[in-house]
């Protein structure tokens, strides 16, 4: 008889007989069991998979795996010409498609070195704005259907329903638009577009009050929130995250404000960080809020843009375009901020050609994923539910 | 002990309020919203309500300016091929013939007044790979290629999705090809005895 | 013999107000002197409330939903989508009744079936009227508590069976959840039987009928029964796994729970059993509480709306519309409330719950004894 | 007008850091590359990449404990492959450098600097997916969006893409 440790599962009592090990008896022990979570699954946020290592509902290990929406995003930026590279950024993150574009334009701009209009970087930062509240409402929408609440999810769809159509009219598509081009827009927004934007700012904040009420507020929300998924500040930088992410950690960074592009830095907005008080900061609660806050914050943003317009007279949004982009030979790296965290360009360019040498997409949900491994540790099934809404991941900007 | 009855009290009232803003939108059920696009001035004064349509029977209708379905018109397409050079996925098939010059005026005119100078007979697009990006659109020189506001027009069979828009029949185009080969052979002919004839005089002139 | 044949037709319309006859004259019921042990007859009557039950039940649930949702929810089978639920039973049944390859067939085949008996045996002691009980015991209370356990059983066959590691997940949870609250559920009704003194159903019900209608409700009988009203409520709701305590089939993590590989006509079942016991419940709560199939409406002077609106068939309409409000009402909870956390689940059971069950047991009791 | 200004003083930033690192590690890494868009240094002697990188984040002038982003290139003119790190001290110093590391392109590598920020750790992966350089020391090297057993990598230029994938037909 002998007493064999199996590595951490508890110890059993064996014995032999004639070769075969017979079990005596066993440790109350539990056994690791191993859950793919994932590619289909209802939480997952589309085709992501995680290889969890679970002890009971605890889980000890979680692995995800990527790629299986890789769409050769790089690939595809080195065989067309810059101009034809802003419809496969919309598809990147596609949920905040004028973001992506926006933050391929600038760097393609930065590259180029050219002036571009002033009431084409308002128009910009309409769109850009109002596609984030968009983005932030599937975020926190699909949230509440993670932790079990469906209402809100419709409510948050319903609103968003109405900013892309107001896309559509601006663009002419509801997702993908190809509106902001290297060096201007594609077309000027419609004449009424901006009364229109204008009502729906005020059509908007009472519903959003509403969701807070329905949702943010709601103590089952909270108690499965608060306090989940805790990352602290320095580990965060130091994996990266940006965005509502960083900022749910308390670090109060937002490339509008500490990287300034366009005409953010003309305009009056706070960078809202939790302070500690309505939730423990770096927790899930904390990320969720920061979305909810910006939105607010994005709504100011929209006001003071429409107020400050300038007139439509003798505007040509494409006045700045140049006939041929061939930038000069070199390397930028531009960056925007998007809904998800820093969406940053590396673009290499050899001089001659018309096409990139080289376009890798920083992609902020593929870095803010990265830390799962540590974040998933120890956490019960639920909660990893949790934490993976709260990171609200993109998978179409995760593969790329 | 008073955290204990904190909590109970929160949740009770946190949940009463929910409850309340669900209960009120069951009632406003009553309403519907309507169907009016965005750029309908009342857009935002329609009532608060049930929000979703019966959709084939009821639409959001689409703006004047919305990029879906890419449509040809193959009256004014002079041809160029600058939309299938600039288009991503290679989605516009096109194949193009040059024109006689005796077939220029049966050939037409685009609505704008300029000569075309090819024949098209073959123009194919592949909406099924269509992005619906517009950059084929905006690189048209007489805008006849431009998307239209249908969004809805899927099929069931993959190969409705590909569209004709050439205006020649296979036999036409075959014809014309010959014509133009002709031609071309003749001028070829008439090149090369130019050609021997210049070689000749340079020959003579020695 | 044509003369007893008659009156045995008859007794069911002829016997008014008095008690069960209706259903034991069925039971009791001889053609040429064979008894045909027609409990089943008096069955069928329950199976068709069930069936009713289940069907405007996943209709209401979906258009209730989808107008808190500021949706239209089914539209397109019938006026209003009225025949939704038929078109749905109608494709279920015609879908492949799939077993998976790796299952335990034998549980797998079993498991609903048992879920199903164990919601619709407590239909047996429900009075629905006056006139008409499935089975009248004198410890129906106590039977309606106890063979709700046996859903467990199914539940924990359905999910092992499945040989699926979320169906495993959902049927464990299910387990711990299902007999943790029927703890102070079990607690909160015994409140009301204290009060009636019997836990026979029918005699619960006859305890609370009176001229002034919701006045002798048990709710408003005594000053705390509002307590173990509210605990039963919300233990019930853990019970038949609806929202917030859905995690058993917690869609957003264990995909359905322990009835993830189940498809066809066995899935049907499941969600028939699972209607079927929001419908048990809610009856329950209304009988216990809310005075079954008495009318609420009070006798105000001369206009006697007490005794207009009872009598046998009211009372099946008091208690299927009491049943539809607490259903409206479970509902109404799921499409607002986030899910709740296995811990926090058991912390609103074992800390919140159960001990609020003793102190109102203790309180009703002390009100039973020195109540003016 | 205000924007290049702002542009130039970054540079200035990036010039003081980079003189910080160039003091400590003299002629193991290249002159700075003081462009507009995007000022680097190149690291000449690759070995020394880890030390380098946790200078960088460690050195109390430095301090770049963010890194952007990390671009594998491939150099098929020079024979080589290469990354290229955008690093910021973030929320501390506000300075931005970008790094460029090298390696020969047949079985090259570089040394890992997963250790010294975490947001390498994927980024080499992607970076070992697409172009195929070997990270000294990395914690997991593996493919990351490809299947494990996909052939060749993918961004190199002249890649050419396999005819199946477990009998599927891959060129479209």
């Amino acid at each position: 008889m002998q007493e064999l440790d199996t590595a951490g599962l508890g110890s059993v009592r064996v014995t032999r007989q004639s070769d075969t090990v017979v079990i005596l008896e066993k440790d109350l022990a539990t056994e690791q069991m191993v859950l793919a979570m994932g590619p289909q699954h209802p939480s997952t946020h589309g085709v992501l998979k995680l290889e969890c290592l679970t002890d009971g509902e605890v889980i000890t290990q979680a692995e995800p795996y990527l790629g299986y929406l890789h769409r050769c995003f790089e690939k595809c930026c080195e065989n067309v010409d810059y101009p034809a590279v802003v419809p496969y950024t919309d598809r990147l993150d596609y949920l905040a498609g004028m973001n992506s574009e926006f933050s391929y334009a600038i760097t393609v701009e930065k590259l180029l070195d050219i002036e571009i209009p002033r009431r084409v970087e308002f128009i910009r930062v309409i769109v850009a704005e109002l596609n984030r509240i968009a983005s932030h409402l599937v975020a926190i929408g699909t949230y509440g259907i993670d932790l079990g609440a469906f209402t809100p999810f419709l409510f948050c769809f319903r609103d968003r329903e109405i900013i892309l159509g107001l896309l559509e009219w601006a663009s002419g598509a509801r997702m993908l638009y190809n509106y902001i081009w290297v060096g201007g827009l594609a077309y000027d927004v419609p004449t009424d577009f901006l009364k229109r934007v204008k009502e729906f700012v005020t059509y908007f904040r009472p519903k959003a009050r509403e969701l807070s009420e329905l949702l943010t507020e709601n103590e089952i929300f909270v108690k499965r929130t608060l306090g989940i998924g805790i990352m602290p500040a320095d580990v965060a930088i130091n994996y990266g995250w940006s965005g509502p992410m960083l900022r749910g950690s308390g670090v109060k960074w937002d490339l509008r404000r500490n990287d300034p592009y366009s005409i953010y830095p003309e305009l009056d907005f706070k960078v809202p960080v939790p302070d500690g008080k309505l939730s423990v900061i770096g927790d899930c609660l904390s990320r969720h809020l920061v979305r909810a806050w910006e939105m607010d914050e994005s709504l100011k943003i929209i006001e003071q843009c429409i107020d400050k317009m300038p007139s439509a007279e003798g505007f040509n949004p494409r006045s700045a375009i140049p006939k041929r982009i061939r930038p000069k030979a070199g390397e930028v790296y531009g960056r925007a901020e998007n809904p998800r965290g820093e969406l940053g360009f590396y673009i290499e360019s050899d001089g001659k050609s018309t096409k990139p040498l080289r376009c890798k997409a920083r992609s902020s949900c593929f870095v803010n994923l990265s830390a799962m491994k540590d974040l998933s540790k120890g956490q019960l099934i639920p909660d990893l539910v949790a934490i993976i809404g709260s990171i609200d991941i993109v998978l179409g900007e995760v593969d790329r | 002990m008073s955290e204990y009855f904190g909590n109970i009290k929160t949740g009770a009232v946190t949940i009463a309020t929910g409850m309340g803003i669900t209960l009120k939108h069951f009632f406003n059920a009553i309403h519907r919203k309507g169907d009016a696009g965005l750029d309908d001035v009342d857009y935002f004064r329609q009532v608060d309500g049930l929000c979703t349509l019966q959709y084939p029977r009821e639409v959001i209708p689409t703006p004047t300016n919305a990029r879906y379905r890419l449509y040809n018109k193959i009256d004014d397409c002079i041809g160029c091929g600058q939309c299938v050079r600039a288009c991503p996925i290679s989605c516009i098939e096109m194949e193009t013939i040059k024109v006689a010059p005796d077939d220029l005026a049966v050939c037409g005119k685009t609505s704008d007044g300029q000569q075309k100078k090819f024949w098209v007979p073959l123009f194919d697009i592949d909406v099924a790979k269509c992005m619906t990006c517009g950059i084929c659109t905006t690189v048209c020189p007489t805008e006849c290629l431009y998307h239209t506001p249908v969004a809805d027009f899927s099929e069931f069979d993959r190969s409705n999705m590909l569209y004709h828009f050439g205006n020649l029949t296979r036999l036409e185009a075959e014809a014309k090809r010959r014509k133009l080969a002709e031609i071309q052979a003749k001028a070829l002919a008439e090149k090369e005895k130019k050609a021997a004839e210049a070689k000749q005089e340079t020959k003579d002139g020695e | 013999m044509s003369t007893m044949l008659l009156s045995q037709f008859s007794i069911p319309f002829l016997m008014g107000n008095s008690l069960n006859t209706w259903s034991e004259a069925l039971a009791g019921f001889y053609l040429y002197g064979l008894p045909l042990g027609l409990v089943i007859v008096a069955a069928i009557p329950l199976v068709f409330i069930a069936l009713y039950s289940l069907t405007y039940g996943v209709y209401g649930e979906r258009k209730i939903s989808a107008f808190m949702q500021d949706r239209l929810g089914p539209m397109e089978v019938g006026k209003w989508g009225i025949l939704q639920t038929i078109a749905d039973i109608l494709k279920l049944l015609q879908k492949e009744d799939i077993v998976p390859a790796s299952a335990d067939k034998f549980l797998f085949v079993v498991g609903p079936g048992i879920l199903f008996v164990g919601s619709f045996l407590a239909f047996a002691v429900l009075p629905f009227s006056s006139a008409f009980i499935g089975a009248n015991l004198n410890v129906g209370l106590f039977f309606a508590i106890g063979i709700v356990a046996i859903e467990v059983v199914g539940i924990l066959a359905a999910g092992w069976g499945s040989n699926n590691k979320w169906s495993l997940y959902g049927a464990v949870r299910s387990v711990a959840q299902i007999v943790s609250y029927e703890i102070p559920a079990a607690i909160a009704l015994l409140c009301g039987a204290m009060m009636a003194g019997t836990l026979d159903m029918q005699k619960i019900t006859m305890l609370q009928s009176g001229t002034y209608g919701f006045a002798h409700f048990f709710l408003f009988q005594s000053p705390i029964a509002w307590l173990p009203f509210l605990i039963y409520f919300i233990a019930s709701l853990a019970e038949v796994n609806r929202a917030p305590f859905d995690i058993p089939e917690a869609e957003s993590e264990l995909v359905a729970g322990y009835f993830t590989e189940y498809s066809g006509m066995k899935f049907a079942v499941i969600f028939l059993a699972e209607y079927g016991s929001m419908f048990m419940v809610s009856a329950i709560i209304s009988i216990v509480f809310l005075g079954g199939w008495n009318s609420p409406l009070p006798n105000i002077g001369s206009v006697a709306l007490n005794e207009w609106t009872n009598g046998p068939v009211w009372g099946a309409f008091w208690i299927i519309t009491k049943g539809f409000f607490f259903i409206f009402v479970q509902m109404w909870l799921r499409w607002t409330l986030p899910r709740l956390r296995v811990d926090q689940l058991m912390y609103l059971c074992w800390k919140v719950l159960t001990p609020f069950a003793f102190i109102s047991f203790v309180l009703t009791a002390v009100w039973e004894i020195y109540r003016p | 007008m205000e924007e290049g200004k702002n542009i130039s003083q970054s540079l200035q930033e990036s010039a003081a850091a980079y003189s910080i690192i160039h003091e400590k590690f003299g002629s193991a890494i290249s002159d700075f590359d003081a462009n507009e868009t995007m000022p680097f240094f190149e690291v000449v002697d690759t070995s020394l990449w880890t030390e380098i990188a946790l200078f960088m984040r460690e050195h109390p002038k430095l301090q770049f404990n963010y890194m952007a982003c990390l671009t594998g290139v491939d150099y098929p003119a020079e024979e080589k492959l290469g990354i290229i790190c955008n690093f910021e001290s973030l929320a501390l110093l506000n300075h931005k450098l970008a790094v460029k590391v090298k390696c020969a392109r047949n079985g090259g590598s570089i040394p890992s600097v997963a250790c010294v920020w975490h947001t390498a750790n994927w980024h080499e992966r992607e970076a070992y997916d697409m172009f195929g350089m070997l990270f000294t020391g990395h914690p997991e090297l593996k493919r990351i969006l490809c299947p494990d057993d996909w052939e060749g990598y993918p961004l190199r230029k002249d890649y050419k893409v396999q005819d199946q994938y477990h009998g599927i037909k891959v060129p479209y």
